[in-house]
């Protein structure tokens, strides 16, 4: 859709009339206010618009965005917003989702549109719990946390949202937070450029049954020790003043040395890399965000994207043939009575 | 195999074709050879000389099983007719039988004094003992009621093609998996079929390798000559065409016309059709059919799991498209959930079931009619969706069509039933004037402007229909919200509001009911008018129930015969219909789900009878049942 | 509120407490302002003093719904009596409300002349707005009909912890959480109720933070005092302790109950509990519960969606676990599929519904019976299962053990119906004695040897329950094959025979039918025996029922009752029951499912009384609808 | 089990009298034989072991083996086998699944099954193709691929089976020939000691729908050109005279050179490291087998296992309080009536 003709639209035009009903201090309300200010800076259009959620407290967004929207089930919006999107290839379809709804019920849906490459924006709000359900642990939730299901302590090793979507295919890979508006707009920006489907995992704070699991990259004294910012084309380093570096070993795998002690083994980032193996190793230097985590994109590669791969059959088969309904009926042997 | 001409041995010249009314003729052979195929060309020969007909065909489970034994034998059964018939026959006149398995599984089924033919290359020590032969039944007596032809189909394939084989042309494996053709070539002799489409067939089928074609024609051919040459066959028949409405005819089975159909309805609505579908045996085929068909601006998704099939189904319907999605039994549990979404969501969707031997993965090439209380009340919470039946495999194209006509006027997932009988059989088919389609462009239009003064609401209603605006994401201005969660009138804006979740609820069953209301009187079948007996059935029964209400009348039995299409909302007209009847049977592959469904509607006794072997009831079981439940009333005043 | 002693409002002496039989209390607050823990506490508090009780707790589907809003708002409602109660109360005597919002949103419930506590604190402009209050009700007369008591509950409990904030031992929005205390000492007093169980439910709660626990007491005293000092209330009341059957007590709440009577029945039959789940309002509680018990050789698994929940219970039921699932409608529907395996399997499993408002999403905090249909016949194919409900918080623990008594005996999955309120809502429950609770050691053996000349047969049946033998891994000779195809007699095999697929469907209901015929006789309430009206309920309805056939019966009607809470197979004994009463009503929180069912099974024309609001019925209501269906017969022939 | 006093038994004890229904030619006939005569050679007891597996060709398995065994739903198997695992720790769990049910519809179950590292066996036969619904494309299907379903073919990008096991964190993660038996077969073993879940994907030929799918890597002519055999601490080289070698490029992802220039970059295998990056780094180098492609063991590391937490958890909340159900019922307030 060409927008020059049509008036630059600001946050408000986004916003719907319905209240917004998260518990006071959520970090959804954070993400909301970013994606909506986001939309409006790259030139997005309401009508033309959709955000498809499942289940859980960050899955009420749509009903917020002043766009079309599809509050769905648990799990399924992948799946609904790929049908939505090959049908529809003028639309900008996103899907917001929670580390519950896309990676417990909802993880087959998230890896095949990510494996077939949909032209899908998706928003893993990580908030490493069940918020709406009122606190059980997620597949998010670190080893040993106690929660109304886990009293002792739960027992499931968590996923790495980052390393299963590159697993799984993925083609633009990235990271950020509720907290930080200009890197999630910068990231969300990204992601919606990106054709294909873009996976955005956002680490977001769960006030209520899950505060501060993200405090060690979010928190004021902690996040500059914490944050390994991904910039395309810049050497990996990070802390206060850059005095931490990421190092690849021998053996492909990434480890943090001093800056000093690094030379010139300082791991240049390249998200456009087509082996994922890098954006892999980056991920598994975090196994969960109490300690340094990277932040930004780790990967983004064009890849053949289903809908145009979709829509392409359909305009070839037509060039190819009429839309005859009488054709089709009489195909095969017939013969006449009467 | 009903006769118009009497032949008698003695006097019978074998050249001169005996004219029969029908005969029922039933290939089965290995999995590997080829039965369905030799039945799909038998048919359209039928129906290229103008019979009607109907075909019944059954295969094993596993994708080959083991050779040589009973599990792993596949059938084909045809019956076709110079007259309207309704059913695929109770019982053969003649039997292929391509080894010992194949004999011993279907021998119990031919009539008695009917024909078999054996493939005797076949019927060594081994073999016979795979098929769990004791003694070999060609020796120990036990086809002494039938006319024994033993044929060696196998060495008469392999002499055909001896120079072939010599030459390199093809493997001895090849030629002999020909035989198939042999068997074809023979019968089509036997009932004075003419050959040329099925040649022209194969030189299509086999165009990448000229020498099988031609191979598989000669051997095809080497069949007639032996039937014109040996002798050893007694008489050679004729079936002629049936007095069908006229009309350009074609055969077609069910899943392709449903398939069809929705493809038609997709044309006649002016949309792109979204098909989200996962495999599954007996419904794989309507995907199947559908990817064909792109140039019709169909979309085809093979979703990971039933779930996404219909989850990315209801993203299409919300963008547009006019949605199908298609499984079977255990698929369309899986799909409960998300039918209720659309269910409250109000989007068209159409969501076919072709239903199969349960529970479980139960029988899963069997044919049943056991999910139809899945369909009409199997969800969570109170969420009504109307529910549509095929009745034949022709009947496939109009049911789709009517389902699709339902989901857009009314904007509501609706449940279309077909089953495994249906799916895979097929019969001639009067091939509809595309112009006389229901036109269904005027069942919807997308909403282009606001509803109110100054904001969209997505559920203000159609006074008439209680049908919601459909408002396609793209339009400025109508920016709307869908969601699982009980909604405000109007606005469709969440709500938890106790009184105003009942009045939901009450009109959400009020829409339903209204499809009902709407529609054309319902057709029942009496031709006399005076019947005191009723017999209701739905979907793939029509035609046993047809047929044995046709014999009953035939001797004089009075009795009315109601097919239903609609299951949900269930014809308005229906409860006074059963009342006019003293006695009202109701037949089902099932263990009596309509007739739960009808007794509590109408506290009427109706009399189930119930039978699910995984295949269509025969009309003579039917004409039993309805002689012993309607007993004297089938007598009626006079 | 049905006093016992009348008060005068000039003659009473203020605290004098006057003598009731029942009061219905209601605390209605922000989400945040702990209303459900204050009313907890109250109700154990009732429990305590030896009243019969039934309390009503409602929330906002959000976990915080916008401070303020009618939409933010909670609410727990506690009915205790001196006497057999059996529903919440229809209309509150006394409103707590914490704020404008609670106010309006709950004002129209309360008795005429009922007594509404109001935290004025709060009622200032912006409050005013944000509740949607055109007017301040506190001035503009709406509240002329009640006794309107306005305290400043937040400002008392600021002033009362000065102290503690000014030590900055806490904030002082720490402080101010501390004013449901405030409401629950002076509610408590006005009902003459001792507060020690909860000072030290306080203390306990607390122990980690000393400081916290004091303050909360100090202000639950303060709530005491201030309706002792300042005379602002005319009356104090005194309900006495109701004359249940001796025993034990304590209170309970459905979801607990359930969970307890899981372990319980598994203690009872010597077999570790397996319990896989995945979190769903309102049946988390039951994971939750059972997470805690892991001393009693419970697993809890928290799978990762519903589906994996029930295939991991079918797993560890091959393996020998009782097994079971819990969930709510949509999440028991995307269980579907499995229920057929586990049917087919012939595997002890339950399947635990905690139904609410559908359908979808619907309204997940609420109650609906709707699921009922769902449980019954909503699968593929033929898939018979057995279904129980549960008719309040205490007997969910007596129906967890029937469920899994059925289980065991008859080795087949079992769906157990709760619903959101029985869930949530909490009862004085009599203790039960222990060895008392039925064996269910002798309803199973492992199967331990073949049973057959030299191998298993994994399908032979006990004759009398048609139940095949359970036979787990690790037990060497018994190795055996389970899978979701039609199977053979006996062996278990894969069969495809039509005719064995008919004999094992009829088997598969026939086993289930033998459960009703081996179950007690029904229990019919008609105390005089001779009513000619029948009131069929099932599931939560009890209590409501009961209330209002007990009102009716005291104004002289004659009216009979029967709770199912076997709902497949339906007693056999129902029909006869139904057929000696003139007119049968069946009320249900849903759009009439059980009625369809009793229609379609007796043919006899029950009446239908339908109600989804999210909440029980009101017994006033049942009162009204059973006088006008029941009619003249309600008379009787007297 | 102690299993020295049993006598040691042969693949005929694990053979059960079903007669075996597969295609004549079917690679799961190759598979059944090794695996009955491996189970043999690890000295494993029928009675204490369970094949469990969802619907498919492949899934007709446990039917043949004269173990215990679950035939159960289309995708489910992990999740069966989780239940029957955890509550049955004295049992071999094994699943047995396709590329259908384990990477389409139960692609979920498997990857929380191995995250979880659930005590399990997963043997995934990969045939690239549904065969009992006979023949539509699957997950792990080339893009391109003309089957029922896609008359104009596929364009659904491929899953790898084995970089999505290491992004769902698997522990133990490997690859064999349906017609190798020595490798296959020594992968058996291996995945069968591991505790936790152990994940095997075959590549199996489906004679009917999908003939010679792997021809590059099992012809007699290609395989040992294609073959790269993976050999716990061997340097990774390849061809018939070992003349290619896989090296590792500067951002860790993997390459092949001729032998004779790699010089001593050549990649020493190592399953045991604890980082999966080069496991992963090594599946990136086939992304379909049409070309050189690893076979054996990628990854093999301790982790903790769910079942073992699981059972420990239970044994500490036994300990620690009895199983008194007169004190479970009459805990909280108490009162006495009459
Ligand atoms: C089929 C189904 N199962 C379970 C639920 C209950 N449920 C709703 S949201 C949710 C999990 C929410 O967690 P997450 O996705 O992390 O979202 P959050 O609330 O944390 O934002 C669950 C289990 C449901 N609504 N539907
Ligand atoms: C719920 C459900 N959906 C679909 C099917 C149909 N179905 C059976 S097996 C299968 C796929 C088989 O492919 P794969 O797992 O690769 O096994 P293979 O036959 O190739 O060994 C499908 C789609 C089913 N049985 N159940
Ligand atoms: S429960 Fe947690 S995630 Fe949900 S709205 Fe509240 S703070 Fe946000
Ligand atoms: S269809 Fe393919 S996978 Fe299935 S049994 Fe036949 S050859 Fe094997
Ligand atoms: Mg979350
Ligand atoms: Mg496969």
């Amino acid at each position: 859709m060409s927008t020059t003709e049509l008036p630059q639209l600001t946050r408000k035009d986004f916003s719907s009339d319905q209240e917004v009903r998260w518990c006071p201090g959520c970090g959804d309300y954070a993400v909301l206010a970013t994606v909506q200010s986001t939309l409006a800076d790259i030139g997005a259009r309401p009508e033309s618009t959709v955000f498809v959620s499942g289940i859980g407290c960050s899955s009420r967004f749509p009903y917020y965005m002043n766009t079309y929207g599809m509050h769905t089930i648990h799990g399924r919006a992948p799946a609904v917003a790929t049908g939505l999107s090959v049908s529809r290839p003028d639309l900008d379809v996103w899907v917001v989702t929670g580390d519950g709804d896309a990676l417990s019920i909802g993880g087959n849906h998230l890896l095949h549109a990510l494996r077939r490459n949909v032209n899908l924006t998706i928003l893993l709000f990580n908030n490493e719990i069940y918020g709406l359900t009122k606190g059980q642990y997620s597949p998010t939730s670190p080893l040993g946390s106690v929660h109304k299901s886990t009293p002792m302590g739960s027992i499931d090793r968590p996923l790495n949202p980052v390393s299963l979507a590159l697993g799984a295919e993925a083609t633009f890979v990235a990271r950020s937070i509720d907290s930080d508006r200009k890197h999630l707009s910068e990231v969300l920006a990204a992601a919606h450029a990106h054709r294909g489907a873009s996976f955005v995992e956002i680490y977001q704070n769960c006030v209520v049954f899950n505060d501060d699991a993200f405090a060690a990259v979010t928190g004021k004294d902690t996040k500059q020790q914490n944050q390994i910012r991904l910039r395309q084309g810049e050497p990996v380093v990070f802390g206060p003043e850059g005095e931490r570096a990421v190092v690849a070993g021998e053996d492909g795998s990434m480890r943090i040395v001093p800056t000093a002690e690094a030379g010139d083994r300082v791991v240049v980032h390249d998200a456009t890399r087509e082996d994922p193996t890098t954006a892999f190793a980056l991920a598994r230097l975090a196994p969960s965000p109490t300690g340094p985590t990277p932040i930004g994109i780790f990967r983004a590669v064009e890849g053949p994207v289903y809908d145009d791969l979709a829509r392409e059959q359909v305009a070839r088969a037509k060039a190819a043939a009429p839309a005859d309904l009488r054709a089709l009926l009489e195909g095969g042997n017939i013969w006449n009575v009467g | 195999m009903s006769a118009t001409t009497t032949p008698s041995t003695s006097t019978g010249e074998p050249h001169r074709p005996v004219e029969l009314h029908d005969a029922v003729i039933r290939f089965a052979g290995d999995s590997g050879d080829g039965m369905q195929l030799t039945g799909d060309r038998f048919t359209t020969e039928a129906g290229l000389a103008g019979n009607d007909l109907v075909t019944f065909p059954d295969y094993p489970a596993e994708i080959r099983a083991p050779a040589g034994t009973q599990a792993g034998v596949s059938s084909f059964q045809l019956h076709f007719s110079d007259h309207d018939i309704h059913t695929a026959g109770d019982a053969p006149d003649v039997l292929v039988a391509m080894n010992p398995a194949a004999l011993l599984k279907h021998i119990g089924a031919l009539k008695p004094g009917g024909t078999v033919i054996v493939n005797v290359d076949e019927f060594d020590e081994r073999a016979l003992q795979k098929a769990g032969a004791m003694t070999n039944p060609l020796e120990d007596g036990s086809l002494v009621d039938f006319r024994v032809q033993e044929v060696g189909l196998t060495s008469l394939t392999l002499r055909t093609l001896e120079a072939e084989i010599a030459d390199g042309d093809m493997t001895r494996k090849e030629a002999e998996r020909c035989k198939n053709m042999l068997a074809l070539g023979l019968v089509s002799w036997m009932f004075s079929r003419p050959m040329d489409a099925t040649e022209e067939w194969l030189r299509e089928k086999f165009a990448k390798r000229p020498v099988l074609a031609e191979a598989n024609v000669k051997v095809l051919r080497s069949g007639r000559n032996y039937g014109e040459t040996t002798e050893a066959f007694a008489f050679t028949y004729e079936v002629p065409a049936a007095q069908l409405p006229p009309g350009r005819y074609r055969t077609i089975s069910g899943n392709q016309a449903l398939a069809y159909g929705l493809v038609a309805a997709a044309q006649r609505a002016g949309l792109p059709l979204f098909a989200g579908a996962y495999p599954i045996t007996p419904a794989s085929d309507i995907l199947h059919e559908l990817a064909k068909l792109k140039h019709f601006d169909v979309t085809t998704f093979q979703a990971e799991d039933e779930i996404a099939a219909i989850a990315s189904a209801i993203g299409a319907a919300f963008g547009g498209s006019l949605a199908v999605t298609a499984s079977s039994g255990p698929g369309i549990a899986l799909k409960t959930e998300a039918i209720g979404l659309a269910a409250i969501y109000e989007l068209p969707l159409v969501v076919v079931d072709v239903q199969r031997g349960g529970p479980s993965t139960g029988l899963p090439t069997k044919t049943e009619q056991s999910d139809l209380l899945q369909a009409v009340v199997g969800r969570n919470g109170e969420a009504p969706v109307p529910v549509v039946a095929v009745k034949s495999p022709g009947d496939a194209f109009d049911a789709a069509i009517e389902a699709c006509r339902i989901a857009l006027t009314y904007r509501t997932p609706v449940m279309l039933l077909s089953d495994g009988y249906t799916a895979n059989s097929a019969e001639p088919w009067r091939i509809p004037d595309v112009d006389g389609l229901p036109d269904l462009s005027t069942a919807f239009a997308f909403a282009t402007e606001r509803n109110d003064a100054d904001r969209f609401l997505p559920y203000l209603r159609d006074p008439g229909t209680l049908a919601r605006p459909w408002a396609v994401p793209g339009t400025p201005g109508l920016e709307h919200r869908l969601g699982g969660l009980e909604k405000a009138p109007d606005t469709g804006a969440i709500s938890y509001d106790g009184a105003n979740h009942h009045a939901q609820t009450v009109l959400r069953h009020e829409r339903i009911t209204r499809i009902g209301a709407q529609l054309p009187p319902l057709d029942v079948d009496d031709p006399t008018g005076d019947a005191d007996v009723l017999v209701v059935g739905w979907g793939s029964t029509d035609g046993p129930i047809r047929a044995a209400v046709h014999t009953l009348r035939g001797n004089g039995r009075r009795v009315a015969h109601v097919q239903l299409t609609h299951l949900a909302p269930i014809h308005p007209d229906l409860e006074e219909v059963m009342r006019r009847h003293r006695v009202v049977i109701c037949p089902e592959n099932n263990m009596g789900q309509l007739a739960l469904l009808l007794r509590a509607r109408t506290l009427i006794d109706v009399k189930a009878y119930d039978r699910v072997t995984g295949a269509p009831f025969l009309s003579s079981e039917l004409v039993d049942v309805i002689e012993r439940l309607g007993g004297d009333a089938l007598e009626g005043e006079r």
